[in-house]
């Protein structure tokens, strides 16, 4: 039996650099150069991954019976070392101050994208779940790779023992698919599990149920979510931006292969409970962010809320609602990342992170004023950026596949969602600043990478139909 | 010839007293030992199933294997954090790690 | 108008927001050179807006300067027509893109005595009026609801950033109720798209999938109310209007020109775009209750300016008073009615702005905005005053003012539909009167109150503002043709089952 | 330093109870056992998975339940050996290998460190959190959910089939090759994650 190892270029590219980091790392410090180089190592390796990746577009083979590379695949891919490459770019400066060991930040970033792409590539249970915990043990480390931060730790200790817990629900859960549907390849499940369909024995719903659990508790779904604020808090902050883009990315694209493949014959089985965990996510995580005064606490919870947008289009799914949702995660990746670098940015020259912190930052750095009035504006789906049109599209899937009710709801949340993006624009824009109201002036790499992030969330929002034509295109290899 | 169904029934059992540990228990450690316990329910299911449904492919013994390995490195790493945090704090109870709300 | 003045069209919305991006790059110091930009950019929009209102043949087609660009098709749940660029022109929309260059232009020039980040707050103006064109001018309705939340969403930080009174507040009560508006307008436009299962946003789609009961007839029925309560809200209908006096207290004066004077129409263009157009069977079925909610729009808003002493606060009240005749006109569903509604929008328009103008000149210099207060301005303002009684005579519905044509059409329309209602409309007309001729007497004439011996006329820029506006008032009341033929025509050619 | 270097004096005693509560536990269901072997109604297979049974329970209860965190981690490894006897019933001696090597040398000595190195050894007892009756309530409703779902299904009577080490090697490096790299760039990332991390490397840390 031979693979053709070439499908997994982009891969091998990226644990070659890891690897290559940790190196340079070793000798650094004899040659006497500063954690730049590092950086530079790492974001070649991205860049060179996503090369690979889109020089692969269009490749539609399977790796042996685990993996297989075809357009959805591909997106993924795409987008994670897009992402990638751009959270390498936002960590430079904070790295050099706030992390304890640059070189394995960098690699672990790296490593963490192998993950990510195989969860989007398994076609088999086991793959999956090894790369689940590729990326779930990278974020443990990396969580806790703050300097000098007791929270980093502590926020460290609870996601790995709550991550633990979710994996073994995950796993026994799998195990009971397993011996339900004898045989953990996605294509025969479908098969197993379509003689089921309608009648599916307790076992089958057990398993499905703690399946979904499991994946819930990775996206950080209500009630599964008790570890993100905390995760998010402590982190460092390029890592808390990777968290909300990568980590829930990868769950969904893992999802979705589940979901159109395996599950799909008992879809009226587990469509209740996606309906359920929407309701409750969105819910909750939009009025638990009405309370917060922390903005790493703030955007967490806000994410958690953009779960329960997300998993709307699983409730309703079908080939247009996942088009729609692999656009709105394309778009919320863009803007989730502008927000974080400009949070980032402020906080390597204030070394703040209280909401009432930001207070007349309109005075003395208006251009990030902007580009964070402008990310939370997309990320509450305000026009002429990319969260109106991709929410847009994402709750007319939702309308049009029957659950116009759901989208009502998400409708609504979504306004409420404006209103503590709010609180923050006002302290920017309303309020004189408080003690150092002088100007100062952002890095040159934060300027392009915002106002990179800030035109492609522009494009994203007014001229997003070939970002829109790509995710049909690989929605479509789900559902052919 | 013993039925598949005790194997089952043990792991569901320990699963459960797993679960019940983590839920029951405070210390960092003992929450750990506690979720060794559901994925060690884990391994058996598999191994079982593959035994008894899945004797040509057999991949739940691969499975189980794997199982065990990332369990016992989950422990490891698991166990560097509580000791990072122990350094910081002098405590290994959850509930002292607290300048987060939990 | 021929089809490449579609390309006019698209200026009209291109122009502001370039402008606005134009702005971001030009340093806050040159205020010479924001000046500049706007002048022209304002300039500019006046003369496109004219052009477009001179060159549409009201004997011609329904829409008419068509510019249709594909913009997204064929993917996900989007057919062969999908998303378009797609922009048209018909007679309501003429006589709105009209009213929106004349106050745009007044309101620019009004806002060059700021002195607080002027160029931050043409940014944000700019796109307002770029979103407000967009709603006028879109025929897809992507692009409408992007362009309508487009022109609302900057006015948080107007309002916020340079308004006074109560600013926080009343920019947070603004925001909210507006945006919780829009949920409406989502799930109206989801409902319809989804029962007429085209696949398209193409206004021309939808409108005739209404008309033909594409869109089941029960759907319709549902839907409107959500749509109508949505826009409404923009357009401060009664019960929803209680954003609108708050807002307009706080914002500063080119905002409260061009909200009460533009936006607040766009939220009565939106019941006749999404509502009457896209649901016309809904609206048939809802048209008597919208008749009685305008009507009691208009004499809350009416009783409540009685008893208001502060100027913006008292045209706050008034403006949801006349946007009430706006509904009421709406309601009647015959041609002369509904031609009202439109040509009311256009006159209250200018008018208001109008009084905004001169209300914001005056509070600049006294900072004060209290009715009793004042006394025998007339004598220290003589220019301010003509200006202001212009408004209040246009506001009352006097003869030869360009009030009066609105009316008379709104109220030779409900008393062919409901006679009843005709006479509560006319009493609130008297009611208007009342307070407008009270305020008069109060503050223009009788003993001067000295207190104000150091107020100064109004300065150039506001009188060549207001003698716009003036201008416009008089000349559509004394010459109303090229209006109602503009707008009747398009009424009934656009709103099928509408009668004579 | 003393002369004995395996395991801390702390630890006698615990080995002691524990051996005595399990031979006081063992027997009698030992004898149960044989009785029933001897009568003919289980085979001897099942004789002693209802030993392994016994132990791997007792042992998991007592890590969930037993305040003395020593005590909690030697019940641990009653249950994880328990458990490799339980593979070795299905059959499976490479698995059942792979728990004791794993387990019952790296895991345990591993959690015994953790235990010796957070000081656990010098103040042994703790408490559990107030949330004890909420978690078994939802520990029993798991356990009876398990219970119908598995014992509801219809299993088919067949015996565990005997696979041979070679089939699985050869199919775990055959089709798994990829798996295999994976999971050692999990390794890495865990391994070299938890030195990092519990390494004090900043001098103030260290200082403290």
């Amino acid at each position: 039996m031979t693979h053709n190892y070439g499908l997994l270029a982009p891969e091998f590219i990226l644990f070659g650099f890891a690897m290559l980091v940790v190196a340079v790392d070793t000798f650094r410090s004899q040659f006497k150069v500063g954690s730049a180089v590092l950086a530079a190592t790492a974001g070649v390796g991205a860049l060179a991954a996503l090369g690979a990746s889109v020089a692969m577009a269009g490749v539609h083979e399977e790796f042996g019976e685990i993996l297989v590379v075809d357009e959805f695949t591909t997106f993924f891919r795409i987008l994670f070392a897009a992402t990638v490459v751009v959270v390498i770019a936002m960590s430079h400066e904070f790295v050099g101050k706030h992390i304890r060991h640059p070189g394995e930040f960098y690699s672990l970033l790296l490593l963490s994208t192998i993950g990510a792409t195989f969860m989007a590539a398994a076609r088999e249970l086991l793959t999956a779940y090894i790369a689940i915990e590729v990326l779930s043990f990278s974020l443990y480390v990396a969580v806790s790779l703050a300097k000098t931060d007791p929270r980093s730790g502590e926020a460290g200790l609870k996601y790995v023992l709550l991550g633990g817990v979710a994996s073994a629900m995950l796993l026994y859960g799998l195990s009971l698919l397993y011996g339900s549907g004898g045989s953990t390849s996605y294509e025969v499940l479908r098969e197993a599990f379509a003689e089921q369909a309608g009648e599916a024995s307790a076992l089958t719903l057990v398993g499905l149920a703690m399946v979904i659990g499991g994946l819930a508790f990775k996206a950080s779904a209500v009630p599964f979510h008790m570890w993100t604020p905390d995760a998010y808090e402590g982190a460092p902050l390029p890592i808390t931006a990777y968290l909300s883009a990568t980590s829930k990315a990868a769950t969904f694209a893992l999802l979705l292969r589940l979901l159109s493949g395996p599950l799909e014959p008992l879809i009226e089985d587990w469509r209740w409970m996606l309906a359920t965990l929407s309701v409750a996510t969105m819910v909750v995580g939009n009025l638990v962010a009405l309370q917060q005064h922390n903005i790493k606490r703030l955007l967490a919870y806000s994410s958690i809320g953009q779960v329960g947008f997300m998993l709307m289009a699983l409730v309703a799914l079908s080939d247009q609602s996942t088009s729609a949702l692999l656009l709105h995660l394309s778009g919320y990746l863009i803007t989730n990342l502008a927000v974080f670098t400009a949070v980032i940015a402020f906080y390597n020259r204030t070394g703040r992170e209280e909401i009432e912190d930001f207070r007349g930052l309109a005075e003395t750095q208006p251009y990030l004023a902007v580009v964070i009035t402008a990310g939370l504006f997309s990320l509450s789906g305000m026009p002429l950026l990319a969260g109106f049109a991709t929410k847009f599209l994402l709750f007319q899937a939702a309308a049009s596949g029957g659950y116009l009710w759901l989208s009502g709801l998400a409708v609504v949340m979504s306004t409420i969602s404006l209103y503590y993006y709010l609180q923050v624009v006002k302290q920017m824009y309303f309020f004189e600043p408080s003690g150092d109201a002088s100007r100062w002036r952002l890095t040159p790499s934060g300027y392009v990478l915002t106002a990179v992030l800030l035109v492609v969330m522009v494009i994203v929002g007014l001229y997003f139909g070939p970002l829109y034509e790509v995710a049909d295109t690989a929605a479509g290899a789900l559902f052919a | 010839m013993i039925p598949i169904e005790n194997f089952l029934l043990l792991s569901a059992l320990l699963f459960a007293i797993g679960f019940y540990g983590v839920l029951a228990r405070r210390s960092a450690i003992l929450i750990l030992m506690s979720v060794e316990l559901m994925l060690a329910a884990v391994s058996i299911n598999f191994i079982a199933f593959a035994a008894y449904m899945d004797p040509e492919a057999f991949t739940g013994l691969i499975f189980a294997l794997f199982v065990i390995a990332i369990a016992a490195a989950e422990v490891g790493l698991a166990l560097g954090i509580v000791l990072r945090v122990f350094r910081e704090r002098r405590s290994s109870m959850v509930d002292d790690a607290s300048s987060l709300k939990w | 108008m021929t089809a490449s003045d579609g390309y006019v069209l698209l200026a009209l919305v291109l122009i502001p927001i370039g402008t606005s991006v134009l702005l971001m790059f030009t340093p806050s110091k040159e205020r010479g050179a924001v000046i500049g930009i706007t002048g022209l950019s304002s300039l500019a929009m006046f003369v496109l807006s004219v052009y477009a209102f001179a060159m549409y043949d009201f004997e011609g087609e329904q829409f008419q300067g068509m510019l249709t660009i594909p913009w997204v098709s064929n993917v996900g749940l989007l057919g062969e027509k999908g998303i378009q660029l797609k922009l048209g022109l018909d007679g309501m929309a003429a006589t709105l893109v009209l009213l929106t260059g004349i106050i745009t232009m007044a309101g620019t020039w009004v806002s060059w005595k700021l002195t607080h980040r002027m160029k931050d707050y043409f940014i944000l103006l700019y796109l307002v009026a770029g979103g407000v064109y967009g709603t006028w001018v879109m025929l897809d309705v992507f692009f409408f609801f992007l362009l309508y939340e487009t022109a609302v969403l900057p006015m948080y930080l107007l309002i916020g950033v340079w308004g006074s009174t109560r600013k926080e507040y009343g920019a947070t009560k603004l925001m909210m109720m507006l945006v919780g508006a829009s949920i409406l307008i989502f799930v109206g436009i989801f409902g319809a798209f989804s029962a007429a299962g085209l696949g398209t946003f193409d206004m021309e789609e939808l409108f005739r999938a209404g008309e033909t009961g594409l869109i089941p007839r029960n759907t319709q029925i549902l839907l409107f109310p959500m749509v109508a309560v949505g826009c409404g809200t923009l357009a401060g209908m009664w019960p929803f209007h209680s954003w609108s006096p708050d807002g307009h207290a706080s914002a500063p004066t080119s905002v409260s020109m061009l909200h009460a004077g533009v936006l607040m129409k766009s939220g009565a263009w939106g019941v006749i775009r999404l509502g009457f157009q896209m649901l016309p069977q809904g609206a048939e079925y809802w048209a008597p209750a919208l008749m009685v909610i305008g009507i009691t729009a208009a004499l809350y808003g009416a009783i409540s300016a009685l008893r208001q002493t502060d100027l913006k606060l008292m045209t706050g009240f008034s403006s949801v008073s006349h946007m009430g005749y706006v509904f009421v006109g709406l309601g009647t569903l015959n041609v002369i009615g509904m031609s009202g509604a439109v040509l009311q929008m256009f006159a209250h328009g200018v008018m208001t702005a109008l009084f905004f103008l001169l209300i914001g000149g005056m509070y600049d210099q006294s900072h004060n905005r209290e009715i009793p207060n004042f006394s025998g301005m007339a004598k220290q303002m003589p220019i301010w005053t003509i200006f202001f009684v212009i408004a209040g005579l246009a506001s009352l519905g006097l003869p030869g003012m360009s009030g009066f044509i609105a009316e008379v059409h709104i109220f030779i329309g409900v008393f062919r539909a409901y006679p009843v209602v005709g006479g509560l409309a006319v009493l609130t007309a008297a009611i208007t009167a009342t307070y407008l001729l009270r305020m008069f007497s109060q503050a223009f004439f009788g003993e001067f109150n000295p207190r104000w011996s150091h107020l100064r006329e109004i300065n150039y820029r506001e009188r060549a503002g207001a003698t716009v506006l003036a201008i416009t008032i008089l000349t559509m009341g004394i010459w109303p043709a090229p209006w109602i033929d503009r707008v009747a025509n398009a009424v009934a050619q656009t709103i099928p089952g509408v009668s004579m | 330093m003393q002369e004995r270097t395996a395991l801390p004096p702390q630890f006698d005693r615990p080995i002691m109870l524990g051996g005595l509560l399990a031979g006081a536990v063992a027997t009698p269901l030992l004898v149960v056992l044989v009785a029933l072997r001897v009568v003919g109604l289980i085979s001897s297979p099942e004789v002693v998975f209802w030993m392994a049974f016994g132990v791997v329970l007792a042992g998991a209860l007592g890590t969930v339940m037993l305040s003395n965190i020593v005590h909690a981690a030697l019940a641990l490894v009653f249950t994880l050996l328990g458990i490799a006897a339980i593979y070795l019933l299905l059959g499976q001696e490479f698995l059942a290998l792979a728990q004791v090597l794993v387990y019952g040398g790296g895991v345990t000595i591993l959690i015994v460190f953790g235990l010796m190195l957070t000081n656990a050894t010098e103040d042994p007892i703790v408490s559990d959190g107030a949330q004890k009756p909420f978690a078994f309530g939802v520990g029993i409703l798991l356990a009876l959910v398990f219970a119908v779902a598995l014992l509801g299904h219809h299993w088919p009577a067949v015996g565990p089939a005997v696979i041979s080490g070679a089939e699985f090697g050869e199919r775990l490096f055959g089709e798994y090759t990829l798996a295999i790299l994976t999971v050692g760039v999990l390794l890495d990332i865990a391994l070299s994650g938890a030195l990092l991390i519990a390494r004090p490397d900043s001098p103030e840390e260290s200082a403290e």
